[in-house]
């Protein structure tokens, strides 16, 4: 049983990860897809994989913290390729920044959300702009704190992350990648929505329908 | 698409039954996804660990063997192994001196051996590592993920296991694979995309005169788009930009390649153009290698690898070797 | 049609000045059209020439060199060689006790190598011939040419020619050679038709969901058309014509070959359901050999070769050779 | 200068030879499209090749005996396939068959085109029906036979003789082959009309030709 929509504790971290299992795993094509126009076609397998592993291990744990530690760890054995370190370690560092506590509240949580950002962000070498899952990670933290720091609460705050991650991916379209696969292709990788950043999106609409579901 | 697969799905795990049945001299532990040699390491030789994703068959698990590599993880279809099978790779080619990494320079491939390479050292495990990027068609800059690691692997793999298999150390290993990278570069050309089992469908599509220019051996573009030519002219658009990019001179190894579904015939067409184009740029090829070696799937195509040998490096190619797709002197 | 080649009619010729400038151990005589081991051959030593259409490669000049072929005669595209050329093979072949023809049966080759055989006895040279017919998705009636020459002509210059080596006499040679090909069975499925450069368009079409079983290596469609089935099905298709015509029985010899378009993973996979197929069905496999030897252009398919080995079979087949498609053992 | 029209001289028999060379020359794309169909693919490149070396080869020589043995061996010399041993012997064992004179008779002609044809079928085992060349062939020296015998002239009776060549070549249509490549193919080789024999039925067109010729 969940605790309130304003706090997040363990089942809600598994519920996180199990959500962001299913709906990658139905958005799959549509992720290999775009991975196939700039990539090598093979990030909607990939993070398919990953996050089937990831849930397997998502309930074995009391703590968000180490819910999302060994959720993150299963992702980088399972994944491979560029996003499963990535996404991996945007998990464990997440964790990491989090407190060891049942249950933590939105401050903390989106604080630890941005350490995961940062961590990601130093292991790829990725700035704002370069067409890669930072553009879609970067807004939604953002989001989630100018949010919170309204008074929203966290399933309205991490809401608006969610809708600032989908806006952060669609507006890799238009950009001309600068790491990952995508670079190899210079200006031809304009036009083309990043797979990470749309798969990041879907982290993120996880996430909300984790912190959102009623325990009722 | 049409492959002979029993399903999209199974292809890594098929690809490596085969080759378990076909070479009973090599280990191949499916469980940890990793092909060894099958008689335990020397003590006190140096591990040769590569890997990366399948589909450029015969690379890596095709180089395992004497004087070549100890051990070989192959990632999902294009995709990087993860890093434990890295570490277990890395374990079963320890000899007590410690493992050179050799990897190619893509995002996965890197951060995924990086992982493992922590892991190894929380084992003490010395892991030394070589990043090979000798495809010169993508810029060196700070705007691209760097160059890609392509043909000049076999070479790096080749020399510095021969170097090992004389009972070199981990530095000396590493510093001659970087030596053979720092001299290689790499271009490639397109015909046809490949198609990932899993996709379904090909990377890219091209018209009947069109080809991609500067394309790697995952399925992406080239950096441009260029009419159909012929073999001669292909080979001056391969040879200039191997030669803007790092001038060629001294002794070449040359390494025309093809890439899965070009048959044998057109590559040693591309290497008479190579041969001829060496002959009036007054550049000596002292080794070559023509055929299917870092391959993307089923895509047609080849790349042409060069490397400006030394004495060392051409007496190392030289060495014997006994490898599923690479095989002299013993 | 997208080949990297210079123009349709040179492609024959492109490709053994490729083949010259990487093999400067080869002699390559274009002019006279043949391809022969670089050094002279052993007085007494029985020679072995091959020949064939082009468009098969690496068959047969890529087997031209110690412990196989003394030369070969490449033809057009699919086309024979002509008596003269098989000739002039036949004379840079003689060590004075004579000539082993090995030739595939395909009316033309068989016509050809028979005029080529008249004019070697007006000058005193003895030619014996050996005809392979493996290729068991022919029947072998007097309502066909009879069955074709495929896969089993490598098993065939390859142990004849380690006969060779070991100074067998032409008899000697020329029965093993017969052994060999009766002892032998082959079997063929097309995925995609092969495109005859001068002809500019494949040799047939299939839909997405359609192959071609029991093709051969000239363009020409199979038996019958069927439908795209799993590795393993269309493996157990081809095990199964091969163990009707010929039972499978004691220790194999299977080659696994790739028809010039398919990738050496397709191929390891169908090796995985053979070694599974003769596992289930106690056939023992003893050796085998997985890649793309006998070729049609760039056809994507496979083909199955079985050799049902003896003792001496084995030990001949294992004995070095060093050719530059095939090599072990120096 | 070529004989009268009743004749035939070594002028006429390099005629035939020049006239086959242009003839097949002209054909060759349906001549390979035809092969490729049922067979390999080459047959227009093997003969065009193989009859520009016997054009070559055809005005060496005083007699027709003497041209069309030169032609022959020009033939099987730069032809290959089955096609070169059969035409070339073809060529060779008609000269053989005639007497050796700088001009034959209608009769001395068509006894060794019928010899050159028996030649074939025991070179390439070819019966009736095969659906080879031998189908053209042994339907063209019957009509010429059988038009000589009722007292036509030689031009007359080798253009009988053509038509009875190309009416023989498109019999092949329906069979089913047995003899070359295209008995690999089974009943599928049925519908398709036989490479070799209508190159043949071209081989005919250009004696008529070459006998019809005005020297005017
Ligand atoms: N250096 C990097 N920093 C951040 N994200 C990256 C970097 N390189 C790649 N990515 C992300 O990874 C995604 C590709 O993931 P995936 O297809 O699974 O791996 P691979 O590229 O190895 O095939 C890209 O769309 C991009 O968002
Ligand atoms: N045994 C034979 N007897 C007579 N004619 C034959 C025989 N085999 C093949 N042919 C003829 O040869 C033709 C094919 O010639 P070509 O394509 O040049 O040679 P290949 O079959 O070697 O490619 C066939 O169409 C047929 O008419
Ligand atoms: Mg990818
Ligand atoms: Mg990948
Ligand atoms: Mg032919
Ligand atoms: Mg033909």
């Amino acid at each position: 049983m969940a605790e309130s929509p304003g706090a997040f504790d363990a089942a809600r971290a598994a519920a996180w990860i199990t959500a962001s299992a299913r709906l990658i795993g139905g958005a799959a094509d549509r992720l290999t897809e775009l991975d196939t126009a700039i990539g090598d076609g093979d990030h909607g397998r990939n993070l398919t994989r990953g996050f089937a592993a990831a849930a397997e291990k998502a309930d074995g744990a009391d703590t968000p913290r180490g819910v999302l530690t060994g959720a993150g760890s299963a992702l980088v054995s399972a994944t491979g390729g560029a996003s499963g370190p990535l996404f991996g370690t945007f998990l464990r560092r997440t964790a990491k920044a989090l407190p060891d506590a049942p249950v933590v509240g939105p401050d903390d949580l989106a604080d630890a959300l941005a350490a995961g950002v940062a961590a990601v962000r130093e292991l790829g070498g990725a700035a704002d702009g370069d067409k890669t899952m930072v553009d879609a990670l970067d807004p939604a933290v953002t989001a989630l704190r100018g949010a919170l720091a309204e008074g929203a609460s966290l399933p309205a705050a991490v809401e608006r992350a969610a809708e600032a991650a989908r806006a952060g991916a669609e507006a890799t379209i238009p950009l001309v990648a600068h790491k990952g696969r995508a670079s190899y292709l210079g200006e031809r990788s304009a036009g083309h929505e990043d797979p990470g950043a749309a798969s990041t999106a879907l982290l993120w609409s996880a996430l909300a329908e984790a912190t959102g579901a009623d325990d009722g | 698409m049409k492959k002979i697969i029993n399903a999209p799905e199974d292809v890594v795990a098929d690809t490596l039954r085969g080759l378990a049945a076909a070479h009973p001299e090599l280990r191949v532990d499916a469980k940890n996804g990793f092909v060894a040699r099958g008689e335990a390491i020397r003590l006190g030789k140096i591990g040769l660990v590569s890997g990366g994703g399948s589909g450029h068959e015969p690379l890596h698990a095709g180089f395992v063997g004497y004087g070549m590599l100890d051990a070989a993880c192959p990632g999902d279809v294009f995709t990087s192994p993860v890093p434990d099978q890295i570490l277990a790779a890395t374990k079963a080619a320890d000899g007590g001196h410690g493992v050179l990494h050799i990897v190619k320079n893509y995002t996965g491939d890197v951060l995924n051996f990086r992982m493992a390479a922590d892991l190894a050292d929380d084992e003490d495990i010395a892991v030394a590592t070589v990043v090979v990027d000798d495809d010169v068609a993508v810029e060196d800059s700070t705007h691209t993920a760097g160059r890609r690691g392509t043909g000049a692997t076999v070479f790096v793999e080749k020399i510095a296991g021969a170097l090992a298999e004389e009972g070199a150390g981990l530095d000396a290993c590493a510093a001659i694979a970087a030596e053979v990278n720092e001299r290689s570069a790499s271009f490639g050309i397109a015909l046809r995309a490949g198609t990932v089992p899993t996709a379904g469908r090909p990377g890219f599509e091209l018209a009947e005169d069109e080809i991609e220019i500067g394309v790697g051996i995952h399925g992406e573009p080239g950096r441009r788009r260029g009419a159909m030519a012929t073999a001669r002219e292909l080979t001056a658009t391969a040879m200039e930009s191997l030669h803007d990019a790092k001038p060629l001179d001294g002794r070449l190894l040359v390494l025309v390649n093809g890439m899965g579904g070009t048959p044998l015939s057109e590559l040693y067409i591309a290497y008479a153009e190579v041969a001829d184009w060496c002959a009036r740029h007054n550049v000596t090829i002292s080794r070559n290698l023509v055929g299917n070696y870092v391959t993307s799937l089923d895509m047609a195509g080849f790349s042409i690898t060069v490397c400006r040998l030394t004495e060392d490096l051409m007496r190392l190619w030289d060495a014997p070797v006994r490898t599923p797709a690479l095989r002299w002197g013993r």
